[in-house]
């Protein structure tokens, strides 16, 4: 065992010592194996791409390198925790850690608050980290959980021809039967109580490879709505199975886990028809697409293994990833100059991030994603969902960008939070003391 | 209305339960064969279906991409006979076991690395209409492949009863002793054993593949097959038949009916405690031979 | 021959045992008795039922018809460890040793009887555990004295040869201390030389520690040597019970014996 | 030449049943102690303690009650990762619904409770044997996960059914470095492994050992098969359940079901079979193996950064993970321990193997 550790060890030190000074070093904690694989190789190549396009086109933000290193989770939390571990404190210490998975994030929580290191849970993770007195170290950027579930509501009402139109429709709540599944339980209770619309709560047992008597429930239940919260697997075998059952995939609203090229393919014929949210557009014709194209995969450095890839939606969420990483970056830089910054400083940067709607044309991603406008407060700085449906081939926005109902969202962060800071006895921050 | 529901919901899990005994068939075949418990079978799932929608990508017809991945299926499954399981011969059954784990991460990587991690679709061309019978809802895909499953398992027993290999392969799973020393070479019904079960593993991938969506968690469908297992017996195909039949009806009227005073989601553990329980009462299973102890 | 006389009263009697395997009888309406001190052996052609009567006896199988009793209680559906408390041990016809077992590891087992310490105590090794142990092996190491296999102590039990396993298990049995010991072909498949040495065991437990024995065995002139007794089985049926020499002279056994192999 | 016993004689039969008869064995493992109470904590880096070893003495503890299971007392199973979701809950809700519980006596307790369902779930082993009973097992898996996932009590209402620990501290020493969550890990694991190696040794782990490897003899002579089955599976899930949570507790600070699931029983299950089925030593060893090669295969495949694409080596590193395991089972179907063992005994001829 011994010998084993020092073996690793030695690899360690090989590997670190290739590390260059006065860099800035962003952690790309990946999987690209697993059952996740597919939206992973995609996601973190946007994000390695849109890192790459920068160094390679301005040379870096404020003349610093931006560095990363890549570690492969599995999307399993011990991995993830090793993979933390080994990059927290590499060339110059991580800059901030997006691990696209909830459970992930929820094991590092506390070493990241004890080592501060921010993490990104864009549009994942805990809804009630968007209150930054409390998590200041979490950024569930542009929308939570619970701020897609209100906007899903919002969506249907919209679909119905008014939000005073729900009143004695019928929805369901497909979820998975895991911690994920059940986070918007409450929150769409919330909204059933505003809006006067009955609402069922049914599970599917993890995975999700079999949902035959949920559907079946459901076709006789009859509901006007299905809201779905699936993930992986789940979300092709809940389409094929509405579709045997004979009920409209019209009528499906799921979260941005289920919106993604690979889930509505797998379900073939039965997904036409189907609408997820999504924070961010698919398709390539953003400019910073094509420029990331041009640039990078002209210099012949792109990350993806098929040029193909480019314009999806979870290599375009990579690449907003990359984006809010590198504004956080640029506005840290104002504040503590252009160098190496520690993860306490791009803290910092995350919480005053400002892609205002010319700023969002000078990146050249008008429309890709909502402005983002973050505080010491608000970790948020959003709480945008957009909706797109399947139609067969590709994701079309059926919506604009439909706002969270905070009136919903927020007594029930407030709720929430409280209990958090009362069971981890911790006290809020002042936020108006830090400016 | 309600006894519709209640027949829809024991059709609906009569034909699951039919897709259920399809991957449990595999592990039975090579069980019975040669003792041993293929945890990798829901890899060759994977593998399979994989192979087939990646070979049919490149432009090859349905039916030639179909030989061309039955052809590979075949050479994997006696490739891992040769390399895998015999050097391990006469090993303890949780070795054998083990090293069947070890084959599927193999497997499962081996398949995303020829083949991409990507998500694809499969469409075997039915669409999935519901078909209304009376007005009870049949799926006209699950029938579908309620019947390719019944084909398969009456070419198994055909092959297994008509066939002088098919009788050597009965041979070797009555007693391995027996069937040596009247001179059936054992290796090579290994090697056909497996052969037919990469075969098997092919045709649940394909089906599966068009129910799912050809992706990693194909190999997830194996947690639905051991229950079916346990209660038909690792060793017969009639109890995997009539097994997978029991606990697709039984897990899917159990959902509906028992789940709301449960809170529901029970579908995972209720096929396993149900084989439990029938296993307290039959230790051997459905077909099992009962075993008796000679000291 | 057999110099100690001492045999005391009837201890066991196996009253009317019918036992059958799915439709197969094994034993039919056997009646024996086993007396205090003796060395009683159950001979009979293979497939006579003989294992099957050492089963019922010590509980390994529940005869569907009669009952064992045992130093007068009547017992039902007995299971084998409480035949092991009343102080009943076996040797079995095909070694059943414990083969991830060292020699003295098996016949520890053996001594767990008599061990006292519960499980917390021996997770710690501590107090009562750690002088049981200490005690115990003791006793063990007297056995391995008195059967001679001092030099394979350490020696896992599966890379010992056939006639070493055999005495191994019956040092196992001795270990428990019986009163009763059954002995399943104790000499099967072993060389006249080996057959002597487990001759002079099976003599010399009887003779020092008083123990009973009830044996299967096919050499008949083993069989005939060291008896006191003598039951003869066929097809499930006793066909004869007595001393050696009025066994040598029953006309059933002998048409049995000649018969079934000439 | 280094290795010898010659001229070491034990006088009595107390030293003859030591755990270590041999002098330089008995010094390996003073240094390993020392080394790993003293040296490590001081000189380790956070990586090292938090990222491989917490984890590796967590999942070895765990390995070790499977191994008390399976290796020692035969019974296949699937379900370990469910009794160390026991332990973790279990003591979670001792912890904050009991105020002023100390941190030892919650996961003595949580250890217990993951006992208790484990002689539960160990009663069809009565009657079950082998991949039955190891199938049957997977119901106290799926059954366990679903109940902690469905029943928010559990997780204290928590909305997404995931739960955050408490700050712990023993003796009003605070638990919240990697070092001294370490030294917890360290110490409750050296003891516990201590006292599994005294059972092993002990007339109970005999009856284990002999329910194993032939049932029908063990209870002819007078080894109860009730009691001594379900004793396996009691202290088997105790240590499991003290595993998960201390996994829950000190390495990842939160718990959801999830981090029980199959994956995580098969991945014990995979520790005992490589390391050695029915060793103590096995189980750290098998441990070590399945902790570090995933780690190490991504090190190495660092190596090659920029030169292979980063989606093929992570296959590749699945196919080796694989490709080692089947090789292991072929070279040594005993596992590591065995191999250990061998080379201990050309040690001790070396270099004079005549």
């Amino acid at each position: 065992m011994k010998q084993t550790i020092i073996a690793a060890s030695l690899v360690l030190a090989t590997v670190a010592g290739s590390a260059l000074a006065a860099d800035q070093f962003i952690p790309i904690p990946s999987y690209r194996v697993g059952p996740y694989a597919s939206g992973g190789a995609k996601f973190y190549g946007g994000m390695i791409d849109y890192l790459n396009y920068v160094n390679l086109k301005e040379g870096g933000v404020g003349g610093v390198k931006l560095t990363y290193e890549e570690c492969e989770t599995e999307y399993k939390n011990d991995r993830g925790v090793e993979c933390y571990e080994r990059l927290k404190a590499k060339n110059g210490g991580a800059s901030a850690f997006n691990f696209m998975s909830t459970g992930i994030t929820y094991a590092v929580m506390d070493r990241a608050d004890k080592d501060k290191i921010p993490l990104m849970t864009m549009g994942f993770g805990r809804a009630d980290a968007q209150d930054g007195r409390a998590f200041k170290y979490t950024f569930p950027l542009i929308t939570s959980y619970w701020s897609q579930a209100t906007a899903k509501i919002q969506f249907i009402g919209q679909r119905l021809g008014g939000m005073d139109k729900l009143r004695g429709k019928k929805i369901v709540n497909l979820y998975h039967g895991s911690a994920y599944g059940k986070e918007t339980i409450p929150v769409l209770d919330a909204m059933a109580k505003k809006h006067g619309f009955e609402l069922k709560h049914i599970e599917v047992p993890a995975p999700g490879t079999e949902q035959q008597s949920q559907w079946l429930d459901i076709r006789r239940e009859r509901p006007d709505f299905v809201v779905l919260r699936s993930w992986g697997v789940m979300t092709p075998a809940a389409l094929k199975s509405a579709q045997k059952v004979g009920y409209p995939r019209e009528q499906i609203v799921s979260n941005w886990w289920g919106g993604s090229e690979e889930d509505a393919i797998a379900a073939g014929e039965a997904a036409k028809g189907y609408i997820a949210g999504s924070f961010a557009l698919d398709g390539k014709q953003f400019p910073v697409i094509q420029d990331i194209e041009k640039v990078v995969y002209g210099a012949g450095k792109g990350n993806l293994s098929d040029k193909g890839y480019m314009g999806t939606v979870n290599y375009n969420r990579g690449v907003v990833s990359g984006i809010l990483m590198v504004e956080a970056i640029r506005a840290a830089q104002k504040k503590y100059g252009a160098k190496t910054l520690s993860g306490d400083q791009i803290r910092w940067g995350m919480e005053n991030i400002n892609i205002d709607a010319k700023r969002q044309q000078a990146l050249g991603v008008t429309d890709m994603f909502p402005q983002v406008r973050t505080s010491c407060q608000n970790h948020e700085g959003s709480g945008y969902t957009r909706f797109m449906q399947w139609d067969g081939k590709d994701w079309k926005p059926v919506s604009g960008w439909i706002k969270a109902d905070t009136s919903v969202t927020l007594p029930l962060i407030k709720a929430s939070v409280e209990k958090y800071v009362q069971e981890k006895g911790i006290t809020l921050r002042d936020c108006n003391a830090e400016k | 209305m309600e006894w519709q529901f209640f027949l829809e919901v024991l059709v609906g899990g009569l034909l699951a339960g039919v897709m259920y005994s399809l991957v449990a068939l595999g592990f039975v075949l090579i069980y019975k064969a040669s003792g041993v418990f293929n945890f990798a079978q829901g890899a060759m799932v994977l593998f399979a279906a994989l192979s087939f929608v990646s070979i049919q990508a490149m432009g090859v017809p349905f039916w030639l991409a179909l030989l061309l991945t039955l052809v590979l299926m075949v050479a994997l499954g006696v490739g891992i006979e040769r390399v895998v399981l015999r050097p391990l011969v006469n090993q303890p059954p949780i070795t054998l076991f083990m090293a069947t784990i070890g084959l599927s991460f193999f497997l499962e990587g081996l398949a995303q690395m020829v083949w991409g991690t990507d998500v694809h679709g499969l469409e075997l061309g039915i669409a999935d209409e519901p078909f209304d019978v009376a007005g009870v809802f049949i799926s006209k895909f699950d029938l579908f492949a309620a019947a390719v499953c019944g084909t398969l398992v009456a070419t198994l027993a055909l092959f297994f009863s008509k066939t002088k290999l098919g009788r050597a392969l009965r041979a070797v799973a009555d007693d391995h002793q027996a069937a040596m020393s009247v001179g059936i070479p054992l290796k090579h019904i290994w090697a056909i054993v497996w052969g037919v079960a990469g075969f098997v593993a092919l045709v649940a991938g394909l089906l599966w593949g068009s129910r799912l969506g050809v992706q990693f968690a194909l190999t997830l469908v194996v947690l639905k097959a051991l229950p079916v297992l346990i209660l038909g017996g690792f060793t017969s195909v009639p109890g995997a038949i009539v097994g997978g039949l029991i606990i697709g009806a039984g897990e899917k009227l159990a959902e509906v009916y028992l789940g709301p005073f449960l809170s529901g989601g029970i579908e995972n553990w209720f096929p396993y405690m149900l084989a439990l329980l029938f296993l307290l009462v039959r230790p051997e299973g459905l077909f099992g031979e009962k075993h008796i102890e000679r000291v | 021959m057999n110099p100690h006389r001492k045999i005391g009263d009837v201890i066991l009697q196996a009253e009317a045992i019918s036992l059958s395997f799915g439709g197969v009888k094994a034993l039919s309406n056997i009646s024996l008795e086993v007396r205090e001190h003796e060395i009683l052996s159950i001979i009979g052609p293979n497939g006579a039922g003989k294992s099957s009567m050492l089963n019922v006896i010590n509980g390994v199988y529940h005869p569907q018809q009669g009952h064992v009793v045992y130093r007068g209680k009547t017992r039902e559906r007995m299971r084998p460890h409480e035949a092991a408390r009343q102080g009943i041990a076996r040797t079995f016809q095909n070694i059943a040793l414990f083969k991830g077992m060292s020699v003295l590891d098996n016949i520890m087992t053996g001594r767990n009887l008599k061990m006292r310490a519960n499980f917390i105590q021996q997770a710690l090794y501590w107090g009562r555990a750690q002088r049981e142990e200490i005690a115990q092996r003791a006793y063990v190491e007297k056995i391995i004295d008195f059967l001679e296999i001092q030099h394979i102590r350490k020696t896992p039990v599966g890379r010992l040869p056939y006639g070493l396993q055999k005495r191994v298990e019956l040092a196992r049995a001795l270990a428990a201390e019986p009163s009763m010991l059954l002995l399943d072909e104790p000499m099967a498949g072993m060389n006249v030389e080996e057959k002597q040495d487990m001759c002079r065991f099976i003599l010399d437990v009887n003779d020092e520690f008083g123990t009973t024995i009830v044996l299967i065995e096919h050499d008949m002139g083993v069989v005939m040597d060291i008896s006191d007794r003598i039951v003869v089985l066929d097809y499930g049926k006793k066909i004869g019970d007595g001393s050696p020499d009025e066994i040598r002279v029953n006309p059933d056994v002998i048409a049995a014996y000649l018969g079934g192999s000439h | 030449m280094f290795y010898r016993e010659s001229g070491q004689f034990k006088s009595s039969y107390a030293a003859d049943s030591a755990i270590f008869t041999i002098a330089q064995d008995r010094v390996f493992i003073a240094a390993l102690l020392a080394l790993s109470f003293v040296a490590v904590p001081g000189l380790a880096s956070d990586y090292l303690l938090s990222g491989i070893l917490i984890p590796f003495l967590i999942l070895s503890l765990a390995a070790l009650g499977l191994n008390i299971l399976t290796g020692y007392a035969g019974q296949l199973s699937l379900g370990s990762a469910a009794f160390m979701a026991v332990g973790a809950f279990a003591t979670y809700n001792f912890m904050i619904r009991i105020p002023g519980m100390p941190l030892l006596l919650a996961l003595f307790l949580g250890g217990l409770c993951a006992a208790l369902v484990g002689v539960a779930f160990g009663l069809p082993s009565l009657r079950i044997k082998g991949f039955y009973l190891a199938v049957a097992t997977l119901a106290a898996q799926f059954f366990i996960e679903w109940v902690f996932t469905k029943f928010s009590w559990f997780s204290n209402d928590s909305s997404s059914g995931v739960i955050s620990a408490p700050a712990m501290q023993i003796f009003g020493y605070p638990i919240d470095t990697p070092a001294s969550k370490y030294l917890l890990t360290l110490a409750i694991v050296a003891f516990m492994a201590l006292a599994a190696k005294n059972m092993a040794r002990a007339s109970i782990g005999r009856a284990w050992m002999a329910v194993r490897d032939m049932d029908v003899a063990a209870e002819v002579i007078g080894i109860r098969m009730l009691r001594t089955k379900l004793l396996a599976f009691a202290i088997s899930s105790f240590y499991c359940g003290v595993a998960g949570a201390l996994y829950a507790f000190v390495l990842l600070g939160t718990v959801d079901a999830q981090a029980f699931d199959l994956h995580r029983s098969f991945q014990i299950l995979f520790m005992i079979i490589i390391g050695g089925v029915g060793s103590i030593l096995g189980s750290f060893l098998g441990a070590a193996f399945i902790v570090l090669l995933p780690i190490c295969l991504n090190l190495l495949g660092q190596v090659f950064h920029g030169a292979i694409s980063t989606q093929f080596l992570a296959n590749l590193e699945m196919m080796l993970f694989g490709g080692l395991i089947i090789f292991f089972l072929i070279v040594e179907p005993h596992g590591l321990a065995r191999l250990w063992q061998i080379a201990k005994e050309k040690l001790r001829v070396w270099p004079f193997p005549h």
